[in-house]
């Protein structure tokens, strides 16, 4: 992304800053219209209207609820664990922020496009457990402790699952670098990974099945671990008010909200990476056809954020169909379901790609 | 085993039926309305805050005697022969000044038990529900159209009229004869 | 060695985003597992019963009707029976037909709540918005009749406090044939979801014999599958001349009597509500509702006990009479009251998560608890 | 099913002394009073004997009788001397589906009923109702504390009780705003 800019621009300041910013806006931006589209696809499945007072459509309330947030009174209980309890939300809405680094937005916008992508995505990502373990334990309520021992187990265990399909699809792709997985997958909807892969042959179509099953495995985990419905045990707001951030308020409030949102977009970029191509359009290139070549980075983006959005989309979709599980039964879905069947799949997939 | 699997497929199964349905219910249009823009029909037999034709008022205290929550204060005082206080709509003639007709609308439970038994009808629930106050006591709605002043002179009239009375029949009594006594009798 | 634990007390409400009102629950846990619960009444104590005594007899329906707010005509519906069944008075049919009707609609609005936050609780906030919308056509069908939508100091002693809207009857067609897609999308989204059997079935299982010892009435009694419905085992009014059934709990995805069965069970008896009504609805009679009100109600010395089959279960008046306009005792015996009793019973064993799912399918209003 | 007046023929035949008197006329339903100290063995009878069967309890209300006479204390108040406080009972067989009343009562001053808690679950709380609201202590009742009023209302001032005064502070808040 450095030398896109470098090569656009020619100034080694503008490049660095856009470099290192972009993470940022990008979560600001997705957790600005996350909020919004979370209200309103609730509003729609319910046969409500939504936000609709502040802008057209109601566009501007989000800011309007991070001015709120800004202006808020940032009151803390007495008895907390000041220390931990300001590191807290630092700490969760970083993790979900490193990741944005390595999510090849297209060819060309990618943060650090480095070798072992994948893995620091997922390391990272865990990352916000500490925090969200800090947040319950420094905030000396029930309640917030419940939620973070709840969440601890959930995100740990659900690393399980995730990264053994993840695994699955290393061994079959052969790299961890994001970017290259998602060059593997060029142009054109079947060869994406779903769809058996880009070489065309018997295994394409007997991994199919597999790696569909591959996808709803992975998608079910990153859904705990971002803590979404029917996941959402930890900030379970029937049971537990608001679980491990129940004591916070203001800024430090949203930066959990923020981290959520930034949260929810990152997971989805990287199912979309490993099974549905990445940034690499389903159709082919408006710039490749008119011969436009600085084109194609743009196309691409918009593919990638679509493909993000219309995962965020499910995630709200599934959010506002289901009831939550119990702790108990979510322990029940990870260990007896997901796991066995990611264990099948990883070695299914591994022989069919051995053959 | 087969258990197992059931159990899978059932999650799925059952998780995508419901899926189906919001997916649907994103397309309905709304039903909910925009409130203080649109706002809904109310049927006409709607209770909300009650509203006092004064002039039909008979002062009759009946409202006040069947509120539950006593929100209704009803002082009256007695004409005195003279003065014409005109007739109701339905045709009843008043005796009574209403100096005082006060509802304490932070009391009332629009129970609508008040408005049976109004001889006059002059006692009725409107479709008037957006009348919130920062004061608890700009709540408390007067309807008498005397002012203080009418009001205390009205019972000045008739504290003096009382006063005449009396005299006349200590009178009366000090001189025994057979008179017709004019004023009417008691209202 | 072992490790030293000890148990942690969590305390739930009075402002809990799930206890249905303002109930406090001191829970006693290990972890997660609950150890001993003690509900804690009365926050919501509005002293209805001592607020009776100086009313006269029908200034104490608009008092009834905030006992069980989301259930007002039951309420009404079981004071005056008890105060006519003081005085002896015949109420004529047509009265009886409305009464039964609004009775009706307002269980199946009654239930529309309990289901709806029963979902909501387990975290299905959906199925909840398109119960209230349903909800919300319902009680505009009643608001039409007698002008309000909740509190409704609808039925009198003797009589009703109007007579309905012409539009009543059509309304009320359309809405019992609206109402069965309802169902069934309850049915589809809620009721057979994965997640919800798992999350209440076997879970708070309460056995007939407990349920009785209890006192357990209305949908806790039936999911515990005891066929037991005072509309038909006691009946009263004129429910003896239509054709419903009983739903019981049959333990269809787990045990008899668990949260599953509570729910269910409601969900089948808004259909046997519809039944009702649609049979209820072609035969009113014409006819003067004002015609039995008496002008001054006096009822002899004595004592009566009447009960009623309210959304939440067995409604009880006990009113004793000395004679005078004003009633001399009036105790009321609330389904929820009892229904509660039985929570830290049921909630022995579970999960803090599974507190709520019992709550919420044991569908209590703590205006009727505390009353 | 039976009528109140052959339960009542059976439990003075069973019980003898303990029943005492059967009143048939309410407009209603017949009353059978029962000696306070002894209900829960009438209320033990009654849902174990085969030809009875009251396995519920519908209702448990305290009532204050208020037949004491009425003398003014020191500072003006109208007070109830003397006179009883009752229980009423209202039972129910969900098997042979017939209802029955039961009434103690027990003198105002010293209000001892003995608990059926352990016949029918269901007085629990009904009976911390009666105590919170009346007065009536429930002996043998393993938590009788207040349930409706706050834990730290005033001790002896029960609030359905006739002459209750509404005191004028609660814990230093006045009481009518």
């Amino acid at each position: 992304m450095y030398q896109y800019f470098y090569d656009l621009t020619g100034s080694v300041i503008i490049s660095t800053l856009i470099t290192a910013v972009f993470p940022l806006v990008n979560v600001l931006l997705v957790a600005l219209i996350g909020v919004y589209l979370e209200r309103k696809v609730s509003a729609w499945m319910q046969d409500r209207v939504g936000p609709n007072r502040t802008g057209p459509f109601g566009l501007f309330q989000t800011i309007a609820d991070f001015l709120k947030m800004l202006q808020k009174e940032d009151a803390t209980a007495t008895d907390i664990d000041k220390k931990l309890y300001n590191i807290a939300p630092v700490l969760v809405f970083a993790g979900s922020f490193a990741v944005y680094a390595v999510i090849p937005f297209s060819s060309k916008l990618i943060g650090s496009e480095i070798e072992v992508g994948l893995f620091y995505a997922l390391a990272v990502s865990s990352f916000v457990v500490a925090g969200i373990l800090m947040a319950g334990w420094s905030s000396n309520n029930k309640y917030s402790l419940l939620g973070a021992m709840r969440s601890a187990a959930q995100i740990v265990s659900y690393e399980i699952p995730t990264a053994l399909v993840v695994l699955a699809m290393v061994m079959f792709l052969g790299t961890l670098s994001l970017s290259k997985i998602s060059e593997m997958q060029t142009a054109y909807f079947w060869n994406w990974n779903i769809l058996g892969g880009a070489e065309f042959g018997l295994s394409k179509f007997l991994l199919i099945p597999f790696m569909l099953v591959g996808f709803i495995i992975i998608f079910i985990s990153t859904l705990a671990e971002v803590n979404r419905t029917p996941f959402d045990i930890p900030e379970a707001e029937s049971e537990l008010v608001a679980g491990y951030f129940t004591e916070y308020c203001g800024m430090k409030w949203a930066m959990f909200m923020l981290s959520e949102y930034g949260n929810m977009f990152a997971v989805s970029a990287i199912v979309s990476i490993l099974f549905f191509g990445g940034y690499q359009s389903p159709f082919g290139y408006l710039g490749n056809t008119l011969g436009i070549n600085w084109l194609i980075p743009y196309e691409q983006a918009f593919w990638f954020i679509l493909k993000g959005w219309f995962f965020i989309f499910v995630q709200m979709w599934l959010r506002w169909t289901l009831p939550r599980l119990r702790v108990d039964q979510l322990m029940t879905v990870c260990w007896k379901y997901l796991i066995p069947y990611a264990f099948v799949n990883l070695i299914i997939i591994g022989i069919i790609t051995l053959l | 085993m087969k258990e197992y699997l059931k159990n899978t497929w059932l999650g799925i199964y059952t998780i995508l039926v419901g899926m189906k349905i919001t997916f649907k219910h994103l397309f309905t249009p709304a039903v909910t309305i925009q409130y203080p823009e649109v706002k809904l029909k109310l049927p006409e037999r709607e209770r909300n805050r009650l509203y006092v034709n004064i002039d039909d008022c008979i002062g009759c205290d009946q409202c006040a005697r069947a509120c539950p929550v006593s929100c209704i204060t009803v002082d009256t005082v007695k004409s005195v022969p003279g003065e014409d206080l005109g007739t109701t709509s339905n045709g009843k003639k008043k005796a009574l000044w209403v100096t005082n007709f006060t509802i304490d609308f932070a009391k009332c439970c629009y129970c609508q038990l008040c408005v049976f038994p109004c001889p006059t009808e002059c006692i009725y629930m409107t479709d008037v529900f957006e009348f919130a106050t920062y004061e608890r006591k700009d709540l408390v709605y007067q309807f008498s159209n005397l002012s203080p002043e009418e009001a205390e002179q009205k019972k000045i009239n008739f504290a003096n009229f009382q006063a005449e009375k009396e005299k006349q029949k200590a009178a009366a009594a000090a001189v025994p004869k057979p008179e017709n006594p004019s004023q009417p009798s008691t209202n | 060695m072992a490790l030293k634990t000890e148990t942690m007390v969590l305390n739930m409400g009075p402002q809990h985003p799930s206890t249905h009102g303002v109930l406090r629950l001191e829970l006693e846990i290990e972890g997660e597992l609950i150890v001993n619960v003690k509900p804690h009444l009365g926050y919501l104590h509005r002293c209805f019963e001592k607020h009776a005594e100086a009313m006269q007899y029908n200034q104490v329906i608009p008092y009834t009707d905030r006992m069980d707010y989301l259930a007002s005509m039951g309420n009404n519906f079981g004071y005056v029976l008890a105060v006519e069944k003081l005085l002896g008075i015949q109420v004529p049919e047509r009265v009886e037909y409305i009464r039964v009707i609004m009775a009706e609609l307002q269980r199946i609005a009654s239930h529309c709540v309990a289901l709806g936050t029963n979902g909501a609780d387990i975290g299905a906030l959906t199925p909840f918005l398109y119960l209230f919308r349903d909800r919300e056509y319902i009680l505009s069908i009643i608001e039409e009749t007698c002008g309000a939508r909740m509190l409704y100091n609808y039925m009198w002693v003797g009589g009703l406090s109007h007579d309905i809207h012409p539009n009543f009857v059509r309304r009320t067609k359309e809405f019992t044939s609206y109402f069965k897609n309802t169902i069934v999308e309850l049915d589809n989204l809620l009721t057979y979801n994965k997640i919800f059997i798992e999350r209440t079935a076997n879970i708070g299982v309460l056995p007939a014999e407990t349920a009785i010892n209890y006192g357990a009435t209305g949908p806790m009694l039936r999911g515990s599958g005891i066929k037991f419905d005072l509309r038909k085992d006691d009946t009263y009014s004129i429910y003896n001349r239509f054709d419903f059934d009983i739903p019981v709990g049959q333990g269809l995805q787990g045990t008899v009597g668990d949260s599953w069965d509570r729910y269910y069970v409601r969900v089948r008896e808004m259909e046997q509500s519809l039944r009702i009504i649609e049979q209820a609805i072609d035969q009113i009679p014409e006819g003067d509702v004002h015609s039995a009100i008496p002008k001054r109600i006096k009822p002899p010395k004595g004592t009566v006990y009447s009960r009623v089959e309210n959304p939440r279960g067995e409604l009880g008046y006990f009113i004793i009479s000395d004679g005078n306009t004003n009633p001399f005792r009036v105790k009321v015996r609330a389904p929820s009251f009892v229904n509660l009793e039985i929570l830290g019973e049921l909630c022995k064993g579970h999960l803090i998560a599974d507190v709520i799912a019992i709550l919420g399918s044991i569908d209590i209003v703590l205006g009727e608890v505390d009353r | 099913m039976k009528t109140a007046e052959e339960i009542f023929e059976i439990l003075k035949n069973e019980l003898g002394e303990i029943i005492l008197s059967i009143d048939k006329d309410t407009p209603t339903e017949p009353i059978i009073s029962v000696e306070p100290l002894k209900i829960h063995i009438v209320s033990k009878f009654l849902r174990d004997n085969s030809e009875l069967q009251f396995d519920s309890l519908m209702c448990l209300s305290g009532v204050d009788d208020a037949n004491g006479k009425k003398v003014k204390d020191n500072e003006g108040y109208d007070v109830i001397e003397g006179g009883t406080l009752s229980v009423y009972y209202h039972l129910y067989s969900t098997v042979l589906k017939h209802k029955i009343t039961l009434k103690v009562s027990a003198p105002r001053e010293d209000a001892k009923v003995e608990s059926v808690e352990n016949v029918w679950k269901c007085a629990d709380w009904h009976e911390r109702e009666a105590y919170d609201m009346i007065g009536i202590k429930f002996l043998n009742h393993p938590d009788l504390r207040r349930i409706l009023m706050p834990y730290d209302w005033e001790e002896n001032s029960h609030p359905l009780r006739k002459d209750f005064k509404v005191p004028e502070f609660y814990q230093g808040m006045k009481i009518p705003y």
